[in-house]
């Protein structure tokens, strides 16, 4: 550095210490932030909810005005930030929370033997059962895996082992991802004009909520297993093709194998995803209060379904009805969470054994 | 049952760039050949082209001539598939399929392609390849469990085993001991010595001792600058590599100079 | 190792042309989505008064679906985003690890929620909760068009409805968002903290800059989904297919899709013709902005490699 | 679970699909319960989508009845379109169910409500917006009415209920209400809610409404207007009207539509009622027949009525209806 | 306006794993201190708690004494964020910010201390450091283009300058050198050098002829084994810990019998 002019500093200096509120200045701020609305709120007489805004909003600018006053700009900033993200987090969980506890006790007394073994067939007063509905989702949903884990696997493996960087595979993956923004309607509607087409006007069946849940599936299957493929090492690829292995076997023998357990695990995922579909199956497979296995046949309940025309035309008994709606909800919650969790033990469980 | 292999006016590409430019080489039956020189001169992408794994990458290929005992490989009634069951090989990090067991992982060359093995034919191979890896005494009682419980020494010695499993005529390996500890890495050069009784060997090695200790002939490639092919600079035996070798790049690259 | 056996060759050319079938399968399907749409649709194009509850003609009938299915959507998406940015922000750099791991599981519960299950809390628990705000906002800022009310009494507004909306969103922007933030290099931040920036300044040197793309495809992506959701819409909404501003009163633009869903089983003939006509407007409205989305992602992934 | 089939033996089986009025659900689905416990072997489907959709896929031959809260209009085509279904042969149409509406309200110290047609439309289309309006308060001497908003809660959905009460109301108003009868709501104001429950649940502190007086709950029915009195709604008034109407003397032999009298003075009479019809064909095949006639014949009868009384909350059909109807029903025969 | 560094009786943890154990040195102002050690012997870790940079690890945290002029650095009245400012850091990989330019990079700290730089300010700040990092004359004709498209070296020398500009009295440098290829590094010691005038400078390398070229006392830390805590074992002025260290331990590493 050749010789460097002693030159104004721009540096703002401060001193290392500096004052600092105390550690505890968020909970201290929180409590007459609270005191206070609780005291304003009582004596003008609000609810509840306008006393927790008020108190919040006494917080945030409560914390940040001391941290500016005590401490710097920059610290009250800081401060500010922090507080605002909680609250975020406050306010994304608050419904979630509520959303889970309505649905676990208004549903929890509607689910007994009879609820899960009844179906709705010749109910007239007092409630019936959704077995009908769970048949009815459990076969469209078994239907939509088969159609779609074939398609969504190959397609996925065409992408990584075959198409990679080729035009056809990057507009496939392109589109894929378009795809899985379909709306679910616009599958249902797609479902219901193929099948207007193909079997004739107005048709409604099991296996139509299939096709229109496939389309809603199919992407989800394939990037999940495209990104599973790829994580395979392209080591063991190599490792294979030493051996003089041809490349399908290799896929067939080296690569699905080795990613099976994330493959499941993505499929396992899509499925409880879509099997809280209610659009499509509402428009393709319409409804009914008897069972019906038959998927090519005649129109098939689902719980989803069953939820929401239980509660927006329940007809002579709503409140029976409604009851038993936030019992299917709990009933479809259970097994959309079942699903994850069994996406994670069996991703797991089947994921190759290291042995250590 | 080992093979010559005799490269001539070999060019070797990623799609357009060219990797290794030129090279002329025999290398003997039953013996060790190491290839040495710095990284990124075109080691690896050479011995790929021994066993036709080069054009597994999309876009590479190759302009020249490589023969096993006079075979030439990339005329183009051979069949990849069938070069790699006669030329084995062998990766720098040790690769065993997770999904399989010890027995499976030596017996997938002979069963992905199809062999029916009986269940005594089956455990003759495994016993066969497994000593004959020298890993059999340390796994005999855990076959059935998988091959990536093993250490590392030990999984590079079970994918050597998977190699031989398939009886090739040629075992490629690149850097095989680079991803091992000092004992494990001892195991393995053992493992060299005693196989090249059977197969014609080449081994990439970054390691200057182990190529001195382990090879009949050294090869050593060298690249003028980033971008620029890499070349098969000299072929001599070892001895005279590492004491009086023909060219100064070479010496200097020998003694540390660079690299 | 003489020629290949042909057996061996016709393994490899069946099995990569099957997988090329899968995926050109999914190119057909989406194009089949297109066409079947129009094949069913345009009969309803040419529909009259009749069979569009009264409106003179398709455009008129799906224009003011077109602004509530936008309105809606933006809505909740102005509520989703910045909540989902602090959720992020909360799992990436605020928690002590373990509470992130623990709203991450929660976020992922809320994102596994069936959306029919948000429609029957929507009107059942925040319908009848949210009267009391919508009556102080008629009240106190009524003179905002937004707020001009009468304010409905059953709480069945577009805001309701938005706000539904904006909760189904918030996992799916929040999840996209955490990632991008948790992969901020940890050199940049540290290059950021070393200088003496407080946390929040580290955040915007080095995290929000970082991010930037990803939040605003997240964005789209959870407009998208915003756009096509039904049955929470369906549920909650007091749907009266008009436009108009005012987000409180019981007079409300309907959606696209909750339309559909509402009227589907009445409708015969020529009036459901104009539903899937309708179904194909939204469907092109959404391929717009996950093709946008996508695009944008794409534009700026290779940029982020470097 | 509940589909094993009982203990009854009918050698009656197989399997018949109706599809329409969603007003008759309720019904339909006692009438279904009572005749498949009759006839263990027997499923009658019903698909309430709507009385269009029923009779369009009626006369497409995919349903074997269908039920309308309107009767086959012959200006549409519908007429000819059943005939041409029924091989040449003009359909049979009875009415099966009669319902009143009523109109109700929610409003704190209120519990009577006296409204003439004419009010009902002015508060409907938006003229009348406050409850201490003079027009009600004229009809309501006695009552102190709030200055409360009132907020009008209509159906959102297609539905007959609203073609009825929009008939109702262009007929009996006095020239206040300005659209056609329609099943579809023809204003944009007001709080639009999703079938009848969803009407009844929208009602909140100074709402009104109109829905199937069955479901009215706990809601305050208002009184209407009929010659001087004022009524309130009931199924004895409804069938009252009914009996009051004339039946259409246009119609053929087997088509018992009725032209419902809304103006009608009689006393203890309530015309805002819906009736709802079901539609057959006068032969079916063998496998279908004994179906569909013994099921449409249990519909008409006193016990099928009875049956929809308590379950649906419906005005049983008049007894000398009910003759008309079994007569008719009785003429369905074999291919 | 270099500052000395006292550190006494420091441990070091993550968590509940003690790193390093019961370090007591001083650092001399105006100088180049210089860390060496085998890899893992927490000379990053100690670095770190130089600045308070360590505590941004989840659990990471000290015991003991740091002090600056005196000035204990781990008072609870002391804020991080001021420790930094007067500390700075350079990371082992270059770290601009990808979305800003080179001047953007250069101002950034300073940004957030005082808001309100007039654009000549500015200038004056970007001109300055950059020339004390030796990388003006690169650069000066593409300050607004990003920084992330400069070579790895002067990347480096950007985030160098981007420490200098907030005028730290400490400069602590963690492998400065280990990604940047030899001219570079050559340019970056040559600024090493130079920046010692004003800065105390304390750099972590690996390399031993760095740490014999550049700096005047050296450091050597050291470890017992795997999961045992890192230690000082000697700080001496570097002629003497490469010449005729106190302890053996010393000798040998220095003299590549390991690490
Ligand atoms: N898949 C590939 N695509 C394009 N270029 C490649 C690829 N693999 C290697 N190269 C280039 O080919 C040249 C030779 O690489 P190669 O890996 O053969 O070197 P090497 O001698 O094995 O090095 P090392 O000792 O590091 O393993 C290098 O310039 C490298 O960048
Ligand atoms: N973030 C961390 N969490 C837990 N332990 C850590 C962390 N970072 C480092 N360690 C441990 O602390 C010890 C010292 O690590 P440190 O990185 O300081 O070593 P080093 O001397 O800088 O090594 P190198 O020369 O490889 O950079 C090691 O045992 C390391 O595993
Ligand atoms: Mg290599
Ligand atoms: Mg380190
Ligand atoms: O029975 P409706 O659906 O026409 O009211």
């Amino acid at each position: 550095m050749t010789a460097v002019a002693p030159e104004p500093s721009l540096v703002v200096e401060h001193p290392l210490q500096r004052p600092r509120l105390p550690k505890l200045a968020p909970l201290i701020a929180a409590v007459i932030a609270a005191a206070a609305a609780v005291l304003l709120g009582l004596s003008l007489g609000w609810g509840v909810a306008p006393i927790v805004v008020t108190g919040g909003l006494i917080y945030l600018v409560g914390l940040s005005t001391w941290s500016r006053l005590v401490e710097n700009a920059r610290a009250a900033t800081d401060r500010l930030v922090t507080s605002l993200v909680w609250t975020a987090l406050v306010i994304a969980l608050i419904p979630l929370i509520s959303l889970l506890y309505t649905v676990i006790s208004k549903g929890s007394s509607s689910i007994n033997a009879k609820f899960l073994t009844w179906s709705m067939r010749n109910v007239l007063d007092g409630p019936g059962g959704i077995y009908h509905a769970i048949m009815g989702t459990l076969i469209i949903t078994l239907g939509a895996a088969i159609i779609s884990v074939p398609i969504g696997l190959l397609a996925a493996v065409y992408l990584v082992e075959y198409g990679q960087h080729s035009r056809l595979a990057s507009w496939i993956r392109f589109l894929v991802d378009v795809m899985t923004g379909i709306p679910s309607i616009v599958a249902g509607l797609f479902a219901y004009a193929l099948f207007s087409i193909i079997v004739g006007p107005g048709t409604q069946m099991g296996f139509g909520g299939s096709v229109a849940l496939s389309i809603l599936m199919i992407p989800i299957v394939v990037r999940s297993s495209e990104e599973m493929l790829k994580l395979v090492p392209t080591d063991l690829r190599e490792a294979s093709y030493a051996l003089g292995v041809p490349k399908w076997k290799t896929i067939l023998k080296v690569v699905i194998p080795t990613a099976m357990a994330g493959i499941i695990t993505g499929v396992t995922l899509a499925i409880a995803r879509v099997i809280g579909e209610t659009a499509p199956l509402l428009i393709i497979c319409g409804a009914t209060d008897s069972v019906n296995l038959n998927p090519f046949s005649g129109q098939m309940a689902s719980l989803p379904v069953f939820i929401y025309s239980s509660y927006q035309s329940p007809g002579a008994n709503p409140e029976v009805l409604r009851q038993m709606a936030w019992g299917a909800a709990l009933v479809l919650i259970i097994i959309v969470m079942a699903l994850n969790i069994l996406a994670r033990v069996l991703g797991k469980v089947l994921s190759p054994k290291t042995g250590h | 049952m080992a093979k010559s292999i005799d490269v001539s006016d070999l060019n070797i590409y990623y799609s357009d760039f060219l990797a290794v430019e030129n090279v002329n080489m025999t290398i003997k039956a039953r013996s060790v050949t190491a290839l040495i020189g710095p990284s990124g001169c075109g080691k690896s992408t050479f011995l790929r082209t021994l066993n036709r794994m080069h054009e597994v990458i999309p876009g590479a290929r190759v302009e020249g001539k490589v023969a096993v005992d006079g075979q030439s490989l990339y005329d183009s009634a051979v069949d990849p598939v069938e070069v790699r069951r006669m030329v084995g090989m062998v990766f720098q990090r040790p690769n065993p399929f997770p999904t399989m067991s010890i027995a499976e992982n030596v017996l997938a060359g002979l069963r992905l392609n199809n062999k029916k093995l009986t269940k005594s034919e089956a455990a003759d191979v495994v016993e066969r390849s497994l000593q004959g890896a020298n890993l059999w005494n340390e796994v005999k009682d855990r076959l059935g469990k998988p091959g990536m419980g093993l250490s590392g020494g030990q999984q590079q010695r079970l994918c050597i085993a998977r190699a031989i499993a398939v009886e090739p005529q040629v075992l490629l390996m690149d850097e095989p001991c680079s991803a091992l500890d000092p004992i494990s890495t001892s195991a393995v050069e053992d493992l060299i010595h005693e196989l090249k009784e059977q197969y014609t060997i080449v081994i990439v090695t970054h390691n200057m001792q182990q190529a001195a200790r382990v090879s009949e002939d050294t090869a050593f490639f060298n690249l003028a600058g980033a971008g620029k092919p890499g070349r098969l600079i000299e072929m001599n035996p070892t001895k005279k590599i590492f004491s009086v070798p023909d060219e100064e790049a070479t010496e200097a690259y020998i003694s540390g100079r660079f690299g | 190792m003489k020629a290949g056996s042909p057996k061996r060759r016709l393994g490899d050319l069946v099995f990569s042309n099957l997988t090329r079938a899968a995926g050109l399968t999914i190119l057909v399907a989406l194009a089949g989505v297109g066409i079947f749409l129009l094949a069913q649709g345009a009969p309803g194009l040419t529909a009259g008064k009749e069979d569009l509850r009264g409106h003179a003609n398709f455009l008129s009938y799906v224009a003011p679906l077109v602004f509530g299915t936008l309105l809606a959507a933006v809505l909740a998406l102005l509520i989703a985003v910045p909540l989902a940015l602090g959720v992020a922000l909360s799992i990436s750099h605020f928690a002590p690890r373990r509470l992130a791991t623990v709203i991450g599981y929660l976020v992922d519960l809320l994102a596994a929620v069936p959306s029919v299950v948000y429609g029957l809390w929507g009107i059942g628990v925040l319908g009848p909760k949210i009267v009391p705000l919508y009556e102080w906002l008629d009240k106190h800022v009524g003179w905002l068009p937004f707020f001009a009310g009468p304010y409905s009494n059953t709480g069945r507004t577009i805001l309701t409805a938005s706000i539904v909306l904006a909760l189904m969103v918030i996992p799916i922007v929040t999840a996209i968002t955490r990632e991008i933030f948790m992969q901020t290099p940890r050199l940049n931040e540290e290059a950021a903290l070393a200088l003496g920036a407080t946390r929040w300044e580290m955040i915007r040197l080095a995290v929000l800059p970082y991010g930037r793309s990803g939040i605003v495809s997240a964005a789209m992506l959870g407009l998208g989904r915003a756009l096509g959701e039904t049955m929470a819409v369906a549920l909650v909404l007091s749907a009266s297919n008009v436009v108009t501003w005012n987000l409180i009163s019981s007079t409300n633009p309907s959606t696209i899709a909750a339309n559909i869903a509402l009227t589907f089983s009445d409708a015969t003939g020529t009036a459901r013709n104009a539903l899937i006509a309708s179904g194909l407007v939204l469907f092109v409205i959404t391929f717009v902005v996950n093709f946008a989305a996508r695009a944008i992602v794409a534009r700026y992934e290779p940029g982020r490699k470097k | 679970g509940n589909e094993d089939t009982g203990s009854k033996t009918s050698n009656l089986s197989g399997t018949i699909k109706g599809a329409g009025s969603s007003a008759q659900e309720a019904a339909m689905k006692a009438w279904r319960a009572g005749f498949q416990t009759d006839n263990p072997k027997v499923t009658v489907n019903y698909d309430p989508s709507g009385s269009g959709a029923g009779v369009e896929q009626f006369n497409a031959g995919a349903i074997d009845f269908a039920a309308s809260d309107a009767a086959l209009d012959p200006t549409k085509g519908e007429v000819d379109a059943a005939k041409a279904r029924c091989g040449g042969k003009n359909a049979l149409e009875v009415p099966s169910y009669v319902s009143p509406i009523a109109v109700v309200y929610k409003l704190n110290g209120v519990d009577k409500l006296n409204l003439s047609a004419k009010t009902i439309a002015d508060i409907f289309s938006g003229k009348v917006t406050k409850w201490n309006d003079a027009e009600i308060a004229a009809d309501n001497s006695g009552v102190t009415l709030p200055s409360t908003a009132i907020t009008t809660v209509h159906r959102g959905d297609e539905s007959g209920t609203t073609k009825n009460f929009t008939d109702y109301l262009s007929k009996a108003g006095e020239g206040a209400w300005k659209y056609d009868p329609d099943k579809v709501w023809p204003l944009k104001s007001g709080e639009a809610a999703t079938g009848t429950s969803g009407v009844i649940a929208a009602i909140k502190e100074g709402s009104i409404g109109y829905a199937d007086e069955s479901q009215a709950g706990d809601l305050s029915k208002a009184n209407i207007k009929v010659g001087d009195a004022f009524t309130a709604p009931s199924a004895e008034g409804a069938a009252k009207a009914l009996e009051v109407s004339p039946i259409d003397d246009t119609r053929t032999e087997g088509d018992l539509a009725i032209k419902v009298d809304r103006t009608t003075t009689e006393a203890g009479a309530y015309p805002l009622f819906l009736a709802s019809y079901v539609i057959a064909c006068p032969t079916y095949d063998a496998a279908k027949l004994d179906l569909v006639k013994g099921f449409l014949k249990y519909v008409v009868s006193t016990a099928g009525q009875q049956a929809a009384a308590s379950n649906a909350g419906s005005a049983p059909l008049p007894a000398s209806l009910q003759t008309k109807a079994a007569a008719i029903i009785d003429t369905i025969a074999a291919k």
